[in-house]
C-alpha cells in the first residue's frame, strides 16, 4: 500500500465487502462497515437486498449522515419495514431465512474463528473485551462475512477465545461440535478478500487489492497463508462506490 | 459459576412465588423510593431495553442511592448502566452478552478495570442465548433447545450452566439453555396505565419476556394514561398488569440514553462519562456517581444537571423519528 | 327439583359458579355458563375478578345481550386490557399466572376426568365430538372448576377417553403421570357442589342446592358417591344475581 | 400416525427449502387462481385464523375449485372450513384441537359422518400444543418442551408423535412436541403491502407462527396498502415480507366468518349450513358447495350470493369494535 490512492482503508473495506453482496439477499449487519457496506450495495447494484439488525429491525433505511451509534437505537428503525423483539430477529437465523451475516472483527485465526472478549488468559484477562453480542448466534448460525483490518496481531494463528466460531479446529470439526449449518464464506480485509478451503478450511488468499504486493498479506498475517500463484486482483474503488459511501458518512464516523 | 440447583428454579417453586402475588386489578402507581423497596439485596433483577435504548436509568438511579446490595443484574446487552452498577458497588456480578458504554467510545475502560481486577464478575451469553432464557422463563419451561452457542469458548466457559441434549425426533445434537426467572424486572416504556397494562413504542427488546419471566416487575414510564385509552387499543399492550408490582411516572427515566420517539440519547452527556472515565477509571465513574446520582435530591435534579438544552436537543432528535 | 323455581338449571349453574370465584382472581374462562358466571361474580362480589379468554383476550368486559358465539371472536375483545397471540395466552397457564380454568363439560368421571372427545371406543367411535380446544391445556395446568348438567349418562364410573385430566386414575396419579400442577376443584352442577377427596381424589358432594334431595343426587350420577351427613345446602339464587345474569343474556342463549 | 421420519424435517433440510427461496424485496400480487398454483397435492396446508375468525375462506374457495387432492390441513380450532375441506374431498386428514361449526350450532354433523364413517381422520391435539409446533418451526428448533396433554388419552392417542423428555437441569419430565413445518401456510389478514408485509388487528390466534414456520405463505388481504403505509408504522408489521410467496387482495376473503374490525360472522348464514346439514351431512355440504363454491364464476359472484344486506349487516357490526 505504498501508492497514494484516493480512498482510505475503511472506504476500501466497505467497498469490497459490499461487492460480495448479492440483490435479493437478505443480511444480518453490524454497525460501521458492514452497515455503510450493505447501504453501499443498495445504492450501487442491490436494489432487492434486505438489512437486518440484530436490535430487532428488518428492512430500515439509513439516513445519509445519520448512521446509528449500536443496532439497537431508534435510527436503525428508519424507513424500516418491520421491527420485532431481539429474540425474534435472532431467531430468523436460526430458522435459515438469512443469507448473510456481516460484522466486523476485533481478532481472528487461521480456521476464521473470531475472537471479541478476552486477550490473553479469560481467567485473568489483559484485555476484558465488550463480548459476543449477536456475534456468537450470527456466526453460529448462517454464513459470514468479516470486514476487518489486515494486521498481524488481529490475524492469529489460534484465538484467545472462540467468541464467534469460524470453522473451529478445520476440517470437519464445526459440523462435528453441532454447528451443522453456517461458515465463515468470505473475510475482507484492506489488503485482500480471504476464503476458507474447502476441505482444511484452512484461510486462504482470493484475491489482492490493487497495489497489494503478496509479502504485504504474509507479512500482516501472524500464521502461513495460502496465495495461489493464480490469485485474482480486484478492481479499485470506483467513483459512484466512493460517491454514494461518503454521502452515507459525511462525518467519516466510521471511514477517517 | 452459579450452583447449579439454583440455575434453575423448579417449576412448583416458581407457580408457588406467582401464586402469592396480587394480582388482581388494582392501582399501583408509586414513587421510585417506594418501588426500590421491591428489589432485595441479593436479587437477580433484569433489566429492559438494549444498549442505550429505553435503560431503566432512574430506577437504577433510585437503587444506587438506596445502597442495594449483591443484586445480580441481567441484560441483553449492557452500556453505562453497567459501568453504574460496578461503580456503585451494587452489583459485582452482571450476565450480558456484550458490555461496553457504546461501539464509538472504545472498550469500556470501567467494565475493563471491575473485570480485569477480578473485582466483578462478567458472565458472558450469547444474545439470543439470553433472550432465550428469558423466553423459557415467560413460558413456564426449565429449558429452551438451541443451535446456537455451541462449539464456542462461550458455551465452554458456561461450564454446568448450559446441557447437551438430544432431540427425540431427529437425533440433532442441541444446546439446553437454563430458564432464566429473574427475582425483579425494571422496565421502562413510553406509556402505562395505574393498573401497569403497558404499551411499548418501537423496538421492543427482551422486555416482553423479561416481564412474563420475573416474579416482580417495576414498571417506569414517560407517562401514565388511563386504563380506557388501554383498553381503545388492546392490541397495542405489550405487558398485561398482573405481571407489574410498581408503576411509577418518570419523564426522561432513560436519560441519557433514548426512549423511542421520546428523545434519543444525550450523546454530548456519554462523550463526557467516556472522557471522564478513561484515565482513572474508579476515580471517573465515583465522581459521576457522587455528581448524577448522589447529588441530586430528586429525579428532576437529575435532570437539571443534564440540562435543559441537552433535554431539547434529545426530545427534538427523538421525536423525529414520526417527522416523514 | 321437584318445586316451582323462579331460575332455570342454567341459571342455577351460573349463580353457584359465580359465587365461588373470588375477587382479584384470574380465571381462564370458556364460553356459555363459564363467561357468564365470571363476569355475573364481577358485577356482584368480585369486581378485580379477571377474565382470559382462549382466543388470546387478557381482562374483557362483556357487552350485555352481545355474549361471543366463541373465546375467538371480536366481541370477545369488547374493552379488553389486552390481546395476544393464542399460544402466548395458554402460556401463562404453564407459567402459573392463572389463578382458575373454568369451562363446561360433555362427561366426567368419578376422578373429575373430562371427556369431549369421543363416545364410545376412540378407533370405532358412536360418536366423534369436536375435541379439546384449550380444555386439556387449561386442566392440565391450573385448578378447575367444571360447570355442567348432573345427568346420569355424563357423570359416569369412567370416561371413555381423557380430553382433559382430572386426577386420572385417582391417588397421586396426576402427579405421577408427569402433570405437577393444577387439577380439579370444584364441579358445579344444577344439584350440588361437588369436591375431591384429598386422599383418594375421588368425588364427593359438598354442598346440595334447594330443595336437592341426597338421592337425586345418587340416582343422577353413575356411580357411588359419598354424600357425607353433614353435606352443606348453598343458598338459592338471590334477586341481584338473577338480575345481573339476565341482563347480560336477555335472549337466554345459554340460560334457557 | 404419520411417519416418525417424516413427522419433523431434518435441520437442513428445512434449511434448503428455505434458501431456495426468492426472499427478496420483490412485488408479488397475484390473483386466487394464481395463487392457488403454490399449494401441490399433498401439501400440509396450515391455516390462520381461529374458529370463525381471520379464516382464508376465499384462498380455500380456490384450492376446492382448483380441485388440489389430498391435502394434510392443520388449524388451531376448525370451524366450517373443515366441512368444506370434508366436503369437497381436498383433504381427508386435519389436524386441530377442536372441530365444529361453533358452539351455538352443536356438534358438526359433518364431521361427525366424515370422521365416524372412517372416510376421514381428524388428529386431536391440545390447542396449545399446536401453538407450540408452530412455534418450534417458526423459531427452527426441531421440538419444544410442554407441561400439556401429559396424562391424557389425547397424548395417549398421538403414539410416537409425541415423546417424554428429562430436563437435563430440574430432572422434571416434560412432554417434547414435534415441530410442525407447514409446506403452505393460508392467512388471511387486514391489509398488506405489495411485498407481503402484513399488519394484523385485534386477535393475532396463531399466524405469527405459521408464516414464520411455514415454507410457503400465501396471503389474502382486505386492503393492499403502499409499502410507504407500512415503514411508516414499522411496530405494526406482524408478518416480514420475506417469508410471503403470494399477496391476493380479496375483500371479505375470510366471509362467512369474521374480520376483527372489518366484519362479524355472517351468522344467518351459518345458521342456515347448520341446518341445510342436519339431515344428511355429506348430501346438505355436497349442495352447499355446489352453490357456493362451484357456482359462482367468481369470488365476487359468491360475496352475491351472500347477500348485499348479510354484508352491509357483518360489516356494521365488525366496524362497531371501533365505536367507543
Amino acid at each position: 500500500m505504498t501508492e497514494r490512492k484516493n480512498y482510505t482503508a475503511s472506504e476500501l473495506l466497505a467497498v469490497m465487502s459490499a461487492r460480495i453482496l448479492k440483490d435479493g439477499q437478505i443480511v444480518f449487519a453490524g454497525v460501521g462497515i458492514p452497515l455503510l457496506a450493505a447501504t453501499l450495495a443498495q445504492g450501487v447494484h442491490a436494489p432487492g437486498l434486505t438489512i437486518l439488525f440484530e436490535g430487532g429491525v428488518i428492512g430500515p433505511f439509513v439516513v445519509p449522515g445519520e448512521l446509528p451509534p449500536s443496532t439497537n437505537e431508534q435510527r436503525c428503525t428508519r424507513r424500516a419495514n418491520m421491527v420485532l423483539p431481539i429474540t425474534d430477529v435472532l431467531l430468523l437465523l436460526q430458522r435459515g431465512y438469512i443469507d448473510v451475516g456481516f460484522m466486523g472483527g476485533a481478532q481472528i485465526d487461521r480456521y476464521g474463528n473470531l475472537n471479541s472478549s478476552y486477550i490473553g488468559d479469560p481467567e485473568k484477562p489483559a484485555i476484558r473485551l465488550p463480548g459476543t453480542g449477536g456475534g456468537n448466534d450470527i456466526s453460529s448460525l448462517t454464513q459470514m462475512i468479516v470486514a476487518m483490518k489486515h494486521e498481524k496481531r488481529r490475524f492469529v494463528n489460534k484465538v484467545d477465545f472462540i467468541t464467534s466460531p469460524g470453522f473451529i479446529d478445520g476440517g470437519s470439526s464445526r459440523a462435528d461440535s453441532g454447528l451443522i449449518a453456517g461458515g465463515m464464506f468470505r473475510v475482507v480485509t484492506d489488503l485482500a478478500i480471504l476464503a476458507f478451503d474447502d476441505d482444511t478450511k484452512e484461510m486462504k488468499v482470493l484475491a489482492l487489492h490493487p497495489g497489494v504486493d503478496p509479502d504485504e498479506v504474509r507479512d500482516n498475517t501472524g500464521f502461513d497463508i495460502t496465495i495461489p500463484d493464480n490469485v485474482g486482483r480486484t478492481d479499485p474503488p470506483q467513483k459512484n462506490e466512493l460517491a454514494v459511501l461518503r454521502n452515507l458518512d459525511p462525518e467519516r464516523l466510521y471511514t477517517a | 459459576m452459579m450452583a447449579e440447583e439454583t440455575l434453575v428454579l423448579p417449576h412448583l417453586e416458581l407457580r408457588r412465588r406467582t401464586a402469592e402475588r396480587d394480582r388482581g386489578l388494582r392501582e399501583k402507581v408509586m414513587s421510585l423510593e417506594e418501588a426500590a423497596s421491591f428489589v432485595s439485596d441479593g436479587d437477580h433483577v433484569a433489566l429492559g431495553g438494549c444498549t442505550m435504548s429505553r435503560t431503566p436509568t432512574a430506577m437504577i438511579w433510585a437503587l444506587v442511592r438506596a445502597k442495594k446490595k449483591n443484586l445480580v443484574v441481567s441484560r441483553s446487552i449492557m452500556s453505562s448502566e453497567g459501568e453504574v452498577l460496578y461503580g456503585s458497588g451494587i452489583s459485582n456480578h452482571v450476565i450480558t452478552s456484550w458490555f461496553s458504554q457504546g461501539i464509538v467510545w472504545g472498550v469500556s475502560k470501567v467494565m475493563r478495570h471491575y473485570t480485569e481486577s477480578g473485582e466483578a464478575r462478567f458472565d458472558e451469553w450469547s444474545h439470543m442465548s439470553i433472550g432465550l432464557r428469558y423466553r423459557a422463563g415467560a413460558m413456564g419451561i426449565p429449558y429452551m433447545p438451541v443451535r446456537s452457542m455451541i462449539g464456542s469458548g462461550v458455551n465452554e466457559r458456561l461450564g454446568d450452566e448450559v446441557k447437551e441434549v438430544i432431540c427425540p425426533f431427529t437425533d440433532e445434537r442441541l444446546l439446553a439453555l437454563p430458564a432464566l426467572n429473574p427475582d425483579v424486572a425494571l422496565i421502562h416504556v413510553q406509556r402505562a396505565d395505574a393498573y401497569g397494562n403497558a404499551q411499548l413504542d418501537g423496538l421492543q427488546f427482551m422486555d416482553i419476556d423479561i416481564a412474563m419471566a420475573a416474579n416482580r416487575v417495576i414498571l417506569t414510564t414517560e407517562q401514565i394514561v388511563s386504563n380506557d385509552s388501554i383498553r381503545r387499543r388492546p392490541d397495542h399492550t405489550r405487558i398485561p398488569f398482573f405481571t407489574v408490582d410498581a408503576v411509577v411516572e418518570v419523564p426522561y427515566g432513560s436519560a441519557p440514553h433514548e426512549c423511542y420517539g421520546v428523545y434519543e440519547p444525550f450523546f454530548d452527556h456519554m462523550d463526557t462519562l467516556a472522557e471522564q472515565t478513561k484515565k482513572d477509571p474508579e476515580a471517573g465513574i465515583k465522581k459521576y456517581l457522587d455528581d448524577f446520582y448522589y447529588g441530586p435530591s430528586s429525579w428532576s435534579g437529575y435532570l437539571d444537571l443534564l440540562g435543559a438544552d441537552a433535554i431539547v436537543d434529545a426530545s427534538r432528535r427523538g421525536r423525529s423519528i414520526y417527522n416523514d
